[in-house]
């Protein structure tokens, strides 16, 4: 287990452990976008860079290096707050804004770091997307992959095959909920959700007509849990009921 | 015939020596991309049908030379008669039957054809006499030019594979890397990490099996020495790979070559199939129970897959996005598994290195940087091409003793080298002895080998500008300061170079360049504020005549730029009245020519073809003003 | 001592201090929707409170994608890493049960956690229909409920 | 962008033979199939992400992400104008225009009767004979715009 000095306070972590887990344990908090605690760190934002100086290194030594995936090792000292750590992550969100001017959570980050307005050209045709990529990570981790990045360099953007509704896609609302600026718009009702511009059915409890996931979504995590598919067919509402039935059958209460 | 043994590789090698020495003569004719896209496979087959004809006792050998080897390709074809040396440039196949009434059967030389030398105005008759050549010492490059790339036997007997019959039957692994290490051989695309070390760890990391691959997608725009390689001595990247493979003990390997090289990949697995069926690559190799075999990839067109972790998610299927290098591709690298990846150049010299030892190697170039280094160079020099030479050689040497001086004999003003990561070097270091270390203090680097010189028609903003604009173009997107940041550079800049630059542009593009340098994900976006910092801190008074007067010095910028013929010098030749793409400019053969500025679009068309230099350039505002007045 | 969390269903009189408690320890404002534990109301003053299990075999770890729920070892209840959930809602159908809840609010899934180890809902209990008791104690019979005493009682608060 | 199907697969079949079925085949048989279809049509992409087990969105990802992949059918002869450095500053940028004022059309694009696609390439590695047009397969160093139509005439020529 090693032993680091971030900020000045000594933590012992795992050794599998990130820069990000160490600055969090001797409570130090490193601003991130792209990080997400379920899914495999990218380094993509580059917000959470620090100054990272390992034990054999000169003293004044240090490298800029992202927390969220450099792994943390014996003697490490870690800086969050150095002028050009501050500088580095002011041009970062300074360049966000200059995507991304409307955009609440990129405005917020900015004020944080002193910036009002974007030093830059703002986009002309500004959307929310900021592409942490985790829509298209979280997609992937749960093996479905119906997203993708495409093209490259500023034309970048996250997209299904052919700008289509996607044939993979499960509706699970997953790359939704996970998006930091809520920019994939999605309906969902009981009977009907629509997501990427394809429509799914849901899969609704044959009682109480109540629905959370899709037929799609229930098919792909049965497959991949060996959870029987019987197990999602009834809403939460009806399972308690039921178990509450079972409980006076095997209970005697009056 | 497979060769079992190592006895059976140099009796082998001892026949093929022969049967080159049993050739009269030899009439070698370039077939590189540029030489062949002046004609000589046309001039080829003239050869050989005229040679039929005569049945005279030479052979003709399909001669593949790297493109610009000499700087001549735009002299091209060029024809090399052995054994005499001779060298003829500019060759059309209407002048085949000439050369050979008169040079192979008569034994005389054709003056006309001969090579000029720019500084001296002398003719030169021996290839290795001239002067481009003469200065090089050629390790990696060793057989280009030598050797027909697709005949494994006029390889080995020029030396081929003999690095690999050492390895295999005299020196265990271990040997092999410290022979590497004695070399002190960086590696030569560009970041120059120390091969033995980099081989070291691979060996060292756990794995199941390990890979070793090579890095041919040389996509530095005027870089071409790896092409060079890869076209002109494709065994040298084969033997040096096989090498490497028994050092580490892999089993698998992989050549990435760019996907705008054809050449490369026909010359490429020719030569992997040759080495096939020689048993020199497959199964038990020369019968030492080590094997090893080649794959060929080809990229699909981006230059980021350069960058090593970007090149490796290529080889797997997917889009080229670099990885944080926290965790090495020597430990995790191809399929995570533990990788060695070299470039062309340092697997093109491996062979070398192990033939005749790592001492000989590093006694050439400097202290930190060892042996020798491939450049591709080229821009407004007179003498372009590719050259091999011991590090530490000056600038100065390069571009004058070696290039000939720059083209026109126009002032020289910097030279660019290292591509889109690299920087200009100004006159007052013209005398920097080129290694790594003295490129990247000079705030440039060596990349991989390309040297662009420029003049003073050349305008440092445009030139930045460019490199900003392929890297935008290249930038995979994946982080934040990159994408953004390559964009923002260039609006700020676009303002610049139409005359709408404001104060605090250089600042801000200063401060963005340090949070690009900083805090980008890998080495495009690290190093592409480079060419933006190098051509501030030398020529900053030129970024600052485009901001507050709105004028490009050098006269390329077309929003701040006017033209027009000085009315004394014109002798009326017409020649820009031709050029001209807009048809602004008017006047009859001998007269004096005018250019109508309103029809102008500033292109410099006129003024690159003007023989006699009498085409001024002026600040367009100044044109206003005259209005005005 | 290891403890478990004990359900004498035949006690409970539905007042629904128990969903009040769980809703306050979780700091949704009290609101008794939130609750993670809920009654079956069966009829006046009758139900069945409906609570996590924490099975040994959960249906709702095996479909997490991300690994967001774990068992914490001391108190052996499944727990949701909030930090690595994905809102994809897959245990929430897994669950055979009905125990993991969608909160709409939070976009979050909701599930009894024991509190880490002292269930809030627990001292609420006027009647003891819930327990915390040490695993050996799980088994005995529950102490039939007097009704008719402690109808003065509800309603007012302990 | 747009999709566009093409109406017989037997040659993307072809192709897939040559490859084992997986992922690293991907950029190898995109290459394939550009060259026999001139372009990536939708279903040869479909039926490639199956056989390869490659996600389609993957599929898509790589052909959007590589300069050498067109998901929109090519004319028959492509011009390509090397943008490398040398070439830029020995004038690239008015072989650009030239073909623009010829062809109408400008870098990555199509002329309607699908004769000619016109395209930047990152140096191609003949900057000794700078700047450079390619016209199919043909190579033009030195190349000045005043002799671009010429340049088409024999380019194009060779490829029909």
């Amino acid at each position: 287990m090693p032993t680091l000095k971030v900020n000045g306070r000594r933590v012992i972590v795992d050794s599998d452990a990130t820069l990000l887990d160490a600055a969090r344990a001797a409570g130090v908090e490193v601003p991130t976008l792209c990080q997400f605690d379920g899914l495999e760190p990218w380094g993509g934002c580059r917000l959470c860079v620090v100054d990272m100086s390992q034990a054999n290194w000169d003293d004044d030594w240090f490298k800029v290096v992202t927390a969220c995936n450099h792994p943390v090792d014996e003697g490490m000292t870690v800086i969050t707050d150095s002028d050009r750590i501050i500088e580095t992550r002011r041009v970062v969100l300074d360049l966000l804004l200059a995507r991304c001017p409307d955009t609440p959570l990129i405005q917020q980050w900015a004020l944080e770091y002193g910036i009002e307005q974007t030093s830059y050209t703002p986009n002309p045709d500004p959307d929310d997307c900021i592409l942490c990529g985790l829509c298209t990570r979280v997609c992937d981790h749960i093996g479905v992959s119906a997203i993708s990045s495409i093209n490259r360099g500023w034309g970048r953007e996250i997209a299904p095959p052919f700008n289509q509704p996607p044939p993979d896609c499960i509706g699970c609302l997953a790359c939704a909920e996970i998006c930091p600026t809520d920019c994939i718009p999605f309906e969902t009702s009981t009977v009907r959700r629509k997501i990427w511009g394809k429509e799914f059915e849901m899969l609704r409890d044959p009682k109480t007509g109540e629905a959370v996931i899709t037929k799609e979504q229930a098919e792909h995590f049965a497959e991949r849990s060996g959870v029987p598919m019987t197990y999602f067919e009834t809403s939460d509402r009806s399972k308690r009921r039921e178990m509450a039935k079972t409980f006076e059958k095997l209970q005697v209460v009056k | 015939m497979r060769i079992e043994s190592c006895d059976q590789f140099e009796a082998l090698r001892k026949q093929s020596l022969e049967i080159e020495a049993n050739r009269k003569q030899q009439v070698l004719v370039c077939c590189g991309t540029g030489c062949l896209a002046s004609g000589s496979k046309e001039v080829a087959e003239a050869f050989a049908d005229e040679i039929a004809k005569r049945s005279i006792d030479a052979t003709v050998d399909l001669f593949v030379k790297s493109t610009g080897c000499h700087g001549f390709c735009e002299r091209g074809p060029l024809v090399v008669l052995n054994p005499q040396g001779i060298l003829y440039t500019k060759v059309k196949p209407g002048r085949v039957e000439e050369i050979v009434e008169k040079t192979l059967v008569g034994g005389e030389v054709i003056p006309g054809l001969l090579y000029k030398d720019p500084v001296s105005g002398e003719r030169v008759e021996q290839y290795g006499e001239v002067p481009f050549y003469r200065h090089q010492v050629r390790v990696a490059m060793r057989n280009i030019g030598r050797i027909d790339p697709t005949d494994i036997l006029d390889a080995i007997a020029q030396g081929a594979y003999s690095g690999v019959a050492k390895a295999l039957f005299e020196m265990s692994p271990h040997e092999v890397i410290g022979e590497v290490a004695t070399s002190g051989q960086r590696g030569r695309g560009g970041a120059g990490f120390n091969t033995a070390r980099k081989w070291q760890s691979c060996k060292d990391a756990p794995g199941e099996r390990c890979y070793v691959l090579c890095n041919g997608d040389e996509g530095d725009p005027g870089a071409f020495k790896d092409r060079s390689i890869m076209e002109g001595d494709p065994h040298s990247v084969l033997e040096g790979m096989i090498i490497g493979a028994y050092a580490v003990q892999a089993n698998e390997g992989w050549i990435y070559v760019r996907d705008e090289y054809p050449l490369a990949v026909v010359n490429l697995t020719i030569a992997i199939r040759e080495a096939r069926k020689y048993g020199l690559l497959g199964e038990n190799i020369m019968g030492s129970g080590f094997d090893f075999d080649i794959k060929i990839s080809r990229g699909g067109g981006a230059f980021v897959c350069g960058e090593s972790s970007a090149l490796m998610r290529s080889l797997e299927g997917k889009t080229g996005e670099p990885r944080a290098k926290y965790v090495h591709s020597t430990d995790k690298g191809l399929f995570d598994l533990p990788t060695v990846l070299n470039n062309v150049e340092t697997w093109a010299g491996i062979g070398a290195i192990i033939e005749r030892g790592g001492a000989w190697f590093a006694s050439m170039g400097t202290e930190r940087s060892k042996g020798t280094k491939a450049f591709s160079l080229v821009g407004k020099v007179k003498n372009t091409g590719l050259i091999e030479l011991p590090m530490g050689t000056t600038l100065r040497h390069i571009i004058y003793d070696i290039g000939g001086g720059i083209l026109k004999d126009r002032p020289f003003k910097a030279v660019q080298t290292g591509g889109p990561s690299g920087g200009c070097v100004p006159e007052e270091l013209l005398d920097l002895p080129v290694d790594y270390e003295e490129l990247t203090e000079a705030g440039s680097m060596m990349g991989s080998g390309g040297m662009i010189v420029m003049d003073d028609r050349t305008c440092m903003v445009d030139v930045s500008r460019f490199f900003l604009a392929f890297l935008e173009e290249e930038s995979c997107g994946k982080c934040t300061p990159c994408r953004e940041g390559l964009k923002q550079m260039l609006h700020v800049y676009g303002r610049i170079i139409a005359g709408k630059g404001q104060a605090g542009d250089l600042e801000l593009i200063e401060k963005l360049a340090a949070g690009m340098q900083l805090g980008s994900l890998c080495e495009l976006g690290k190093s592409a504020p480079n060419p933006v910092l190098s051509t501030l801190r030398y020529f900053r008074s030129e970024y600052e005549a485009h901001i507050s007067d709105h004028a490009c010095p050098a006269g390329v910028c077309r929003e701040l730029t006017a033209f027009e013929i000085v009315e004394d010098g014109c002798d009326g030749c017409h020649l820009c009245y031709k050029a001209c793409p807009v048809d602004a400019i008017t006047g009859v053969v001998k007269e004096l020519h005018v250019i109508d500025h309103e029809a102008c679009i500033s292109c410099g068309a006129c003024l690159d073809v003007c023989p006699t230099d009498t085409i001024r350039t002026f600040p367009k505002h100044e044109l206003e003003k005259a209005e005005v007045v | 001592m290891h403890m478990i969390y004990k359900v004498s269903v035949e006690r409970c009189i539905a007042c629904g201090k128990c969903e009040l408690a769980c809703a306050f320890a979780h700091g949704s404002e009290g609101r008794p929707a939130k609750t993670r534990i809920n009654i079956h109301r069966r009829g006046p003053e009758l139900g069945t409170p409906i609570v996590c299990f924490q099975c040994d075999d959960a249906a709702c770890v095996a479909v997490c994608p991300t690994e967001a729920l774990a068992r914490n070892v001391e108190t052996g209840a499944i727990e949701m890493v909030r930090s690595r959930c994905i809102s994809c809602r897959m245990c929430v159908a897994a669950c055979p049960f009905g125990n993991m809840l969608w909160d709409e609010t939070y976009h979050c899934v909701q599930k009894c956690d024991l509190c880490g180890g002292d269930p809030r809902c627990v001292p609420f209990c006027p009647t003891g229909a819930i327990a915390w008791v040490p695993v050996e104690e799980a088994a005995i019979p529950p102490e039939p409920l007097d009704r008719e005493s402690l109808t003065f009682e509800t309603g007012t608060g302990v | 962008m747009a999709e566009t199907p093409c109406s017989d697969l037997s040659k993307a079949e072809e192709i897939l033979g040559r490859y084992p079925q997986e992922e690293p085949a991907l950029i190898q048989v995109l290459q394939d199939v550009h060259r026999a279809y001139n372009y990536l049509p939708c279903d040869v992409l479909e039926r490639v992400a199956e056989a390869l087990e490659v996600p389609l969105a993957k599929v898509f990802s790589v052909s959007t992400f590589y300069k050498a992949f067109s998901l929109e059918p090519q004319g028959d002869t492509i011009v390509k104008v090397c943008t490398g450095t040398a070439c830029h500053i020995r004038g690239a940028g008015q072989l650009v225009e030239e073909l623009e004022r010829q062809l109408g059309v400008g870098p990555d694009e199509t002329t309607e009767d699908f004769k000619f696609t016109v395209k930047t390439v990152n140096c191609v590695g003949a900057c000794a004979m700078a700047p450079l047009v390619i016209v199919g397969e043909k190579y033009f160093g030195s190349a000045k715009p005043a002799r671009v139509s010429k340049y088409l005439a024999e380019g194009g020529a060779d490829e029909n």
